[in-house]
């Protein structure tokens, strides 16, 4: 059987203006990778919103898989960021195979 | 109202507008792909900025453009100032949306500007190509000074004065403006004929479909508002009206003709709703959007559309000393 | 067939829909992509519902028109309910299924029309402006019908009956080709002239690509094909034949024009592959796409773009007593 | 170290004219918000479907972040249309920080 | 309560040419589904990419719900190709209603 | 330069592509949506295709054209071979990355034959139509040749000999060109008026917006280029001026005219950006994209577009024995 091993994925709610100042913060923390996804529309506490990119008010799910420490780091370096920046941060164990990419 | 201001109002650009407006406030599912809207938004600042730019090539550059330029600059520096202490003051509004929403205030919006153009044309006051100019350099000075206003001069929270301005002066709807503006004198009326079917005829044609998708933009956001109050609401109606009274008088007053004066008092009046809320989530995320895009697009953007560049229209033909709208 | 008829077949309209199937067929990945469609699906339904309205603005209404979309609205309400016995018991398909196909076909298709026109056009005998209003006006009575053959009167399963009303009134095809249509009245042909290298110039360039992806489409989804029996491929070519013969008759019973008469027939002929399914998949989710989908746009719709449109411009022409197609 | 505390996070690929109704359920259930995500084809035993816009047959997910007790309260909700609708839920712990907000 | 049981989530990032060929993988290795999502954009080892459409250098992220072993089945055919063909897999643990679905 | 190579820079299609690379080395945020990016070079695809299957309608066919093909098709096999050695020698690519290279600059570029189309045809030398047809048929064969280059004739790691070769003849971009193709053949000029204003008339001012994207994207790429050493750089830029000066000797030895003659040296000159990189993720996922897009994209192209089509279009006037560019 294919051998995995466990790293964080954490994935990052954010506004388009703010995807670059978040991939900063996470290459900054030395994690080796990111994806983002596109994401059209969403409520919270602050109301409803709409993909709407004429207006740039439209936001994008970040996704990076990572290590327990250089999680817990980039967890650690955007929490200044979080409310100002209405950032929503999730992260969960997950399986990979070849774990010494992460 | 006369036939002109009626012709204006029964054009397609705005019945499309209004189109969106009511499908969206009767809560229809209609809608255009974000692709689409941004795709067109694009090409409206194209070929605008190349219309532009072939006009000035054809008519040349004088003192007057070097007067709008400057009163343009500076209505751009000046009009934030005011509006921040209405909005602070009278809208209750705390320092930081304040300051954001005096930058939408104090910047232009493309497409009131373009209606306004297709509107005066029609009522036989053409502005001249050179507005374009003075609108493109009227984008960035009010967010500047929104941003001053709302921070001070001191830190912003990690962002850096560099990039801050950076982002503020090639924000991708100056770039676009101003190149097209560029190319446009560059290349002439000779080299814009082959690419005049596509950046002249369909201009309008396209502007229609743009208006019908922020038409019901427009009423969603009222529908979704939460943060918007009386006071607010009553700040995005007279807000133009002073605006745009003080751009068309001073429009008139350093001697451009009456269309030119009208397109320098809408621009005034205008609000922007596609640069400056862009620059404000990167420069102030904390500021909301449901405040500084609500105003902007739901209300004043209506409202200058519908009624007020038509006010504008008739005050610069009276201070022009011509009574009548058209010849 | 005669040489209008092959005329119509080497039209680029056609050509690209063959190119669309025949890419799709030899499992080519050429794909257009999805923004790009809806864009020009809006496009074609604003430019049809806007040049509707302009014509009706220049010719007037009589009483003529009344018929028609009387005529229309019946053939909307009666047409499912053959279509619904026919689905149940020679089709099989069970009374949920059976309810949402008798709709698609009783509604309409507006590419199919669109193309209808362009060939009758080619033709010589242009159907006139207000085909379009008993167009839009045909588009929502057979949702209710197949709703209710479907579910009866009572309960729909947690989806109330005013929120469904809603939804099959306003749903976005009709208010676009509605709205439009009105925006064409209001504007008239002074006004459109401005827009017109817009909606009129570039309708069948854009109708072309468009073309060119529903063939694409349609091949796919016959490829994909599960729940496809060839009781229903049957259903699918017999029912156009029969629904357009009716409507040709009624159309010239009534006194329509050659063209106009053909266009009704092309409407009852045609199945909807636009607003129905999005209907369907609120109102009646359980229903299975595979089915209603495939035969709409799959089998009906290549066969009345390629053979039935011209079979009821030729039968329009007989019932009319005219022989020859064209003058 | 940042704390973080634990929530459920309920994905749900709904047809795209079903998303307004499951948008409202989660907002019945009175969880605080919700995210949409586009997606372009799948495969299920319903056969295959393609990101068809014009035709209205794209999907969507839908993501929540919620409270154990609102998790279940949303998929007992659901549970009476997830077949009939065609519904996918699938939901797991994540890691989140300023847990109060959910 | 509503009865919820454990199966693997698997999510597979490939480039859009590879999307064929992962599914049909899955597929054949028995499992009844699988859902496709757009990427935007992305940084690895291999440097930064955007979502080109038009040179067709654009990214996906396909999404299948799994039994434990199907999963495995699934990771052990993906194995040869993960690295020469760029492939980014995770997997983790997600409770699903009507579970006999998958 | 003589004047009209100075009209040609001075063209809004060529300063479009100049802003773009400007604005992104700026690092302006300026962007197109990637869904208008990739309809814009369907529609460029189509369009080509069309207008040149409808000037073979026109003119015919003859020997001219068949041995345009066979020299066509005869470069696109033979010009890898070459490329393949230099790159793995000069360039110190692996086999694999220098048979996906070689496979690109075999190949063609739609966009710069367009292009070039363009210039030459202001110069005074327009192309014949079936030079679309040319193009057509060099798409595929580098890519074969490409394949055997890095893999040889053995296995090729799980993809079956046949599904490549159906993805290589039937690629989207082959399909709709040779498709469009053939439809303009069947329609003729007829058949064409109609669609005319949409394929014909926005046929430069899309081309505007599409150069502008290229220039985004090509400019992008080298910021965020890694693997690229300046023995790449080298290759990237002579061997589009060996390759042209081939192609344009080719053509007018084989009795084209000028302007043909020039665009077969630009068909050889130019690399592929579109087909062939989609095709090797397909075949060749192993290869690194930011080797052969670097090098097609942002530095083959804009040198072709900005200086070697003028060095080509001089090439083949002075081969041809006239002295001028233009009569
Ligand atoms: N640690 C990571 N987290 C999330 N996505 C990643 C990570 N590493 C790589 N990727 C994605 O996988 C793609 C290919 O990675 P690579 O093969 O390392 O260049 C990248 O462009 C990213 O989109
Ligand atoms: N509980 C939640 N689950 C999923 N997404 C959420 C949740 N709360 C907020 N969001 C997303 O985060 C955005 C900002 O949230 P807020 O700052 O609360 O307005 C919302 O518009 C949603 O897209
Ligand atoms: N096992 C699965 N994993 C991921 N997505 C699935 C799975 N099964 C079904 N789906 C998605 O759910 C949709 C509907 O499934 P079904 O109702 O089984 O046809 C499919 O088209 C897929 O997009
Ligand atoms: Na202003
Ligand atoms: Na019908
Ligand atoms: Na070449």
């Amino acid at each position: 059987m294919i051998e995995t091993v466990i790293r964080k994925r954490i994935e990052i709610l954010a506004d388009q203006a703010q995807v670059k100042r978040v991939t900063a913060i996470i290459d900054t923390v030395g994690i080796t990778g990111w994806t983002v996804l596109p994401v059209t529309s969403g409520k919270g506490r602050e109301g409803r919103w709409r993909e709407e990119r004429v207006m740039g008010t439209d936001k994008n799910l970040i996704v990076t898989i990572a290590s327990e420490d250089n999680a817990s780091a980039l967890a650690e370096a955007l929490s200044p960021i979080l409310t100002s920046h209405g950032l929503l941060l999730t992260m969960w164990n997950v399986e990979v195979i070849r774990g010494e990419r992460f | 109202m006369d036939t002109m201001g009626i012709q204006a109002l029964t054009s397609p650009v705005i019945l499309f507008f209004v189109l969106g407006l009511l499908a969206a406030f009767a809560r229809s599912d209609l809608e255009i792909p974000e692709a689409i809207a941004k795709g067109m938004s694009l090409y409206l600042m194209a070929a605008i900025g190349l219309k532009g730019g072939i006009e000035v090539a054809e008519s040349g550059l004088d003192g007057t453009v070097l007067a709008a330029l400057a009163a343009g600059i500076a209505a751009g520096f000046i009009m934030p100032i005011y509006a921040f202490w209405v909005l602070k003051g009278f809208g209750r509004l705390d320092r930081l949306n304040a300051g954001a929403v005096a930058a939408h205030y104090g910047s232009i919006s493309v497409v009131t500007f373009v209606t306004a153009v297709e509107i005066y044309t029609i009522q036989g006051n053409p502005p001249q190509g050179y507005m374009v100019a003075v609108m493109a350099s009227m984008e960035s000075p009010a967010i500047l000074a929104g941003l001053l206003l709302a921070r001070g001069l001191g830190s912003d929270g990690g962002q850096s004065k560099k990039e801050l301005l950076h982002e503020v002066l090639l924000n991708p709807s100056v770039v676009l403006l101003l190149g097209a503006f560029a190319i446009g004198m560059i290349a002439g009326p000779s080299g814009f004929s082959d690419v005049k079917p596509f950046f002249d005829g369909l201009f309008k044609g396209i502007l229609c479909l743009f208006l019908l998708d922020m038409g019901l933009i427009a009423a969603r956001r009222i529908l979704d508002a939460r943060s918007l109050t009386w006071r607010l609401v009553a700040i995005a109606l007279v807000l133009p009206l002073i605006n745009g009274a003080i751009g068309t008088a001073l429009g008139v007053g350093i001697g451009l003709d009456v269309g030119s004066a009208a397109a320098l008092g809408v621009l005034c009046a205008s609000a922007s709703y596609i640069a400056v809320p862009a620059a404000m989530r990167l420069a102030m995320p904390e500021a909301d959007p449901g405040i500084y895009l609500t105003m902007s697009l739901s209300i004043t953007f209506p409202f200058n559309v519908l009624v007020n560049i038509g006010l504008i229209g008739a005050l610069a033909a009276t201070l022009s000393g011509s009574g009548a709208v058209s010849p």
